[in-house]
């Protein structure tokens, strides 16, 4: 059990109230869905009578609704910029980075273009998706090509990096920089390519429990849990690199 | 009074400037060509058109103030408005329906004026389906149905057939006699005007023309189309004693007049000749054959010269005076023929 | 061979309209043949049985349905006074009903957030006098729908009155029929078809709506994600997934307006 | 006071009609107040002066011109064919037409991948035959818009169609008309106002288009970002900046709507 | 034979069995009441309505396969449907536009028959600021300005004022004179029907019920429909020589006859008394009066009886005979003023 709504927070709802030690509400990013779901399914079993409610969306979405007094125990973003934003308006305190990610160059499994290094991106001949700058896997794109000198010319700023995946797995692009969890998810529909710059260009995704959850305590344990080892386990199984 | 009404509007190219009085129980008849204002006024006093200035009373109740839904009026359209989506019953229903009549009771009441107006086979028959003539039968029916206080008939009987037209203007009489409201009532049909109206309002570009009751409308008209509307023709000329000159013409009548007048006579009365007769008629006058057209039984001579008038006379002798257009002839009338009264 | 609706002898068809609108069908149902042919076919009744799929199917349908329910209540009122009223101001007034048509609708989903938030300019005020929050409820899903689809019926509807005959309204009013009264006997039925194209698109846009949802209701299962969320999420993990759910969507709404549609266009 | 577009003398205010058309009115409104509440007015300026935003507007503005354009050219005709011909399987058509409106923006994208993409079904046989590659395009956009926004013009066209008073069409055919004439010369100008609202609905629509838009056609400035796609983008690092965006491309929609559809509307 | 046609129609509560020949230059009324099928056999010809069998042939070409805008007719409907966004001239022009005539010449072409039926003033008017009459006209030049094979008139002059109706009348009167093609023309008005047709058919409930030259159908009417139409009263009995037996009333005839036949006379005929009078007429019956109505100058006094007739006479006699319903009366008719023929 844990202590209901904190005096600071406005009144929830009664609903919310006689739910609020059993209930557990996760915001995380899109990418986290199914690790988290994985995790939540652990969670529960851990804490019978408790149920793990998930909010999968865009770090940014997710960061709005929570400023804008969403009811979320728990924050996991895809971006420390996005985390920053709760921070900062005093929602959430020392956030943790969880995991990382790391960029792979993805090509369809023909590999029509004769994609082997991220030097062969800059070739005119190669279509190349990358993300766009504003989104995380476009920052670190920009951070890995920095760092290798290199200039792209990309036929699209995709805005999250599943889309850029589908590019390749489509067959639209010739190559595209990809997180490696992604090329991993894919099962095969796209082959990737590891590069050494990646190491320069690491997404960080961190968690937080919000200082103003209905459910303290749980949020709490979540954090924990995703911390623990059986939470890396889980998500270095599906491509992410422990921090 | 009834209705007191003084209706003005100004359109860009039309003025209106109509005073209108009718008593309870009274029907008028306004009466204009095409164009005249006819169904402009019936709107006004209906409130579907707003008046630039004026007014209407009816029963001392100022009526211009009220919107439509307000003022205890009904109206039959020139072409009917029958609401397509509703059953014949249910468009006379509809009026009964707005005054908060229970549904049963209104279609028992609807129904019963279909069977008057003699449609009681097509109760349930969308508007689409019917014939003009039943169409134009349901939307009387759905004005007579909510018993206004004013009735406002736009050419109500246009669309009829000749056996139909002669039994709804029978039954429209009888309504209508038993009607203590005012009903005003357009019509294009001289016939219908002097079978239903107690009065007739002439209006012509707007403006009242004639007014009077229908027999000395009819015996004596003051413009050409009323003249043309009872089939006489007209003449304006100065009248000394028992002569009227028109233009260069000197008429003899039995009427005694001094200064401006009006001459009528039938065009059955004119007789023609193809040289100048020798007879008794004193009123004579060479005319040109401007044209030739059957008339019923008989031929209309369309006559041009000094004076144009029309002229029936029988295709026997038509044939026998081998008249065709362009032709001279020497048309009389008997000074008995004629009817005079000033003007 | 192809003849019209009435009872007129049919004449030679204007190919230079049959072959335009053979080609705007194409447009819209070859993408259609691309998805079909792309399904996993295999994986489709596994699918159907997911509790989840049909949970989320349901409550888009409930939502979409609810959402259309009040933008006719609303909209339909609002489209007569745009088409009716003259008042000061009318242009600028229909000029905003397109707002929600242009705004991009995760932006609309944060200006609802701005406002029925729970820290909303009118959200906090409902919060704290009713305890009413809107955000993250199914209520929420319903708000947001309702919010992106209405222009989509205010606009049809809107069109519908002013290309019908206002003379049958004024025959209504001398019979003793009020606004009111000519409006919901008169009016509504004469404008029915304008009304069932309206709903359509209204109920369509509903039921595919994603970005003001998301970011206005988020995303729970069970409570607020809708079909569109549903795919959104199962893009993320198993595209395939996604086209599956996609079909389904498709199917049941297509199965619905077609049986629906064409009953309410040919009563009147 | 409010009063009536015809001559008629007015009526009391049905407020039963006025009441809930206020409230839509607010409902449709009040989102737009939160953002202008919040929208950082300061920066309004610099923003709009920057080259990207300008860029991405006139690329928003054009693109959704010309996807309602062709939308006009390939579905008047085709609402024609649904309201006028009757042929074996209409009701499948009509519904097939629905079909763009409930696809999830982004799953239309992959479907049109699927079939005009660089592998698709037609599109590889576009590029080998024609060279003609319609992916990260501005001509990509356009078909990427133009497939979202269509039914909603189909759909409002077909329903004035069908509220037309066909025996003007019968008129129109006893002079000689051929049908080709007749729609043309006669139900065209009968139905304006119906493909005025119907072209509204279709340019907004495609204005405010972003799934299909994105991943169809990709994101690149000054080729295929248009507002919509800068607004999400801005929204994932400044939500204020993303404000502004949507309000620009709000106050220019709103601007060219309100001046151009009085006009057509108010023209038959 | 410029048109031969088998009009056979089957509608849920209506059948239309019309068989119809209309020679070049010929103009063929078709009369009925209201509901009876004329507007249905108009819209036949025009390929509006579909047959459900039967054929039409213009000038040796079968017409019933060709699409409406193929056939070369012209037509004027009931309600005018004038394009409401176009101007009267556009209106007009709109036809000779479909011929491929260029805009100039067609709106010259268009403004000449605007002028022609009087309203080159509304040239550039929209229909909806059109009176009803206004409105007519110009669909009446909308549809003679393009120059038909087969002109089909739906009620063309009914919305017209008497004056511009007589006008309009002779107008059509001398054009359909010139034309060459054939002329089917729908009207309730005997006198329309009487002046502008060489032959007359009637129908009712979609069947004919009698046909021929109007003064022949105007003498010898064979329906009670067609004998109010033109004003008389009608019987059917059983002729033996110079007598006609009706009911159980012997009527004196001066035609000689045997078996069935028709007895008709006018109601202006008709004398009344209030006791058995001990003159010359010889056809003799008691009757009560149903009802009185003005009819024109004079009253028409509605007979009951063992036949029912409509009698005629001046409100004078009206007055002095002091005729009320109820009443009952001696009604006689002068063998001289009836006309018998076989049935
Ligand atoms: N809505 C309108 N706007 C402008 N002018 C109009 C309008 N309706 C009618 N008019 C004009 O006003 C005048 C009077 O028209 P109105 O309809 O009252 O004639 P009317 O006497 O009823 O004729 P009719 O016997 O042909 O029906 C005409 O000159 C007509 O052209
Ligand atoms: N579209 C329709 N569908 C079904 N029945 C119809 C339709 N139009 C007319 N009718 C019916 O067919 C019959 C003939 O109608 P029609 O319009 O031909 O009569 P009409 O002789 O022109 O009468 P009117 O003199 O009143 O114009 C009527 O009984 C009418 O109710
Ligand atoms: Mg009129
Ligand atoms: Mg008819």
């Amino acid at each position: 059990g844990s202590e209901g709504g904190t005096a600071a927070a406005p009144a929830t709802t009664p609903a919310a109230t006689a739910a609020a030690p059993t209930e557990l509400t996760v915001f995380a990013a899109a990418s986290l869905t199914e690790t988290f779901t994985e995790l939540g399914k652990t969670f529960e079993a851990a804490h019978p009578g408790t149920t793990v409610k998930f909010n999968f969306g865009s770090s940014a979405t997710l960061a709005t609704q929570i400023t804008q007094g969403a009811p979320a125990d728990v924050f996991a973003a895809a971006s420390p910029a996005t985390m920053k934003t709760v921070t900062d308006a005093g929602l959430a305190t020392a956030p943790t980075v969880f995991v990382k990610n790391k960029l792979q160059i993805a090509v369809p499994p023909d590999n029509p273009a004769k994609v082997e290094s991220l030097k062969d991106l800059t070739d005119p001949e190669v279509k190349v998706a990358l993300c766009a700058e504003q989104v995380p896997c476009g920052a670190a794109a920009v951070k890995a090509l920095d760092a290798a000198g290199l200039k792209v010319t990309p036929v699209t700023l995709e805005q999250d990096v599943k889309a850029t995946l589908t590019k390749v797995e489509l067959g639209e692009v010739d190559a595209a920089l990809v997180y490696q969890t992604d090329v991993i998810a894919s099962a095969g529909k796209v082959t990737g390519i590891a590069f050494p710059e990646a190491d320069q260009a690491i997404n960080d995704y961190p968690i937080a429990a919000l200082s103003k959850a209905p459910a303290a305590d749980l949020a709490k344990q979540f954090v924990d849990l995703v911390l623990s080892q059986q939470g890396k386990d889980v998500l270095t199984k599906a491509g992410f690199e422990a921090p | 009074m009834t209705l007191t009404a003084a209706l003005r509007l100004t359109r860009p190219n039309f003025r209106l400037d109509l005073d209108l009085e009718v008593a309870p129980g009274e029907v008028v008849a306004l009466l204009g060509p095409n164009g005249a204002g006819k169904t402009t006024a019936l709107r006004l006093l209906a409130g579907l058109t707003r008046l630039t200035e004026g007014h209407i009373t009816l029963d001392d109740q100022p009526l211009h103030d009220l919107p439509v839904e307000k003022r205890p009026i009904g109206m039959v359209f020139q072409d009917y408005l029958l609401f397509p989506h509703l059953s014949a019953l249910d468009n006379v229903a509809f009026g009964l329906r707005c005054q908060g009549t229970g549904k049963a009771e209104s279609r028992r009441r609807a129904f019963e004026w279909l069977a008057r107006v003699g449609l009681e086979d097509h109760a349930n028959v969308r508007p689409r389906q019917l014939s003009g003539g039943q169409a134009q039968r349901v939307a009387l029916a759905r004005a007579l149905v909510i018993d206004p206080r004013l009735l406002l008939l736009d050419e109500p009987l246009a669309a009829l057939d000749a056996h139909t037209r002669l039994e709804i203007r029978s039954h429209l009489r009888r309504h209508l006699a038993d009607f203590d409201g005012a009903t005003v009532l357009v019509t294009h049909d001289p016939l219908d005007a002097m079978v239903l109206a107690d009065r007739l309002i002439v209006i012509e570009r707007g403006q009242v023309v004639q007014e009077g009751v229908p027999a000395d409308v009819a015996r004596r008209p003051r413009t050409d189309y009323v003249a043309r509307l009872v089939g006489l023709n007209l003449y304006r000329g100065t009248a000394a004693g028992h002569h009227i000159k028109v233009d260069d013409i000197l008429f003899t009548v039995t009427e005694h007049l001094e200064g401006p007048a009006f001459l009528v006579f039938a065009p059955s009365a004119v007789a023609l000749y193809r040289t100048r007769p020798d007879g008794s008629p004193r009123n004579l006058w060479q005319a040109t054959i401007d044209g030739v057209e059957r008339h019923g039984d008989n031929m209309r001579i369309h006559l041009d010269g000094p004076i144009s008038a029309a002229a029936d006379i029988t295709p026997a002798a038509v044939a026998e005076l081998d008249l065709t257009p362009g032709q001279t002839v020497w048309a009389s009338i008997k000074a008995t023929e004629t009817h005079a009264y000033p003007a | 061979m192809a003849g019209t609706g009435r009872e007129a002898v049919a004449g030679r068809l204007p190919w230079v309209l049959v072959v335009p609108a053979g080609l705007g069908l194409l447009f819209l149902v070859l993408p259609l043949a691309g998805l079909l042919v792309r399904a996993p076919w295999a994986t489709l009744g596994e699918r159907l049985v997911e509790p989840e799929v049909l949970e989320a199917l349901r409550l888009s349908l409930v939502t979409a349905t609810v959402a259309t329910g009040i933008c006719l209540v609303l909209g339909v009122p609002l489209a007569w006074c745009l088409a009716r009223l003259s008042f000061p101001g009318r242009r600028v007034v229909r000029a905003l009903v397109t707002v929600p048509l242009v705004l991009p609708p995760v932006v609309g989903g944060v200006a609802l957030l701005l406002v029925l938030g729970r820290r909303g300019l009118v959200g906090q005020w409902l919060d704290s006098a009713f305890g009413i929050t809107l955000p993250f409820t199914t209520a929420g899903v319903v708000v947001a729908e309702a919010f992106v689809a209405m222009p989509f019926l205010v606009i049809s509807v809107e069109g519908a009155l002013r290309a019908a005959d206002l003379r049958f309204e004024e025959a209504a009013a001398t019979l003793g029929a009020s606004r009111w009264v000519v409006f919901r006997r008169v009016t509504l039925p004469l404008i029915a078809p304008g009304i069932v194209a309206g709903a359509v698109l209204c109920w369509a846009r509903a039921l595919g709506e994603f970005g003001a949802t998301i970011t206005f209701a988020g995303n729970f299962p069970g409570q607020t994600q809708t079909m569109p969320l549903a795919v959104y999420l199962a893009l993320e993990t198993e595209p395939e997934a996604a086209i599956v759910l996609s079909l389904v969507l498709l199917a049941v709404s297509v199965i619905i307006l077609a049986s629906l549609r064409d009953r309410w266009v040919n009563s009147p």
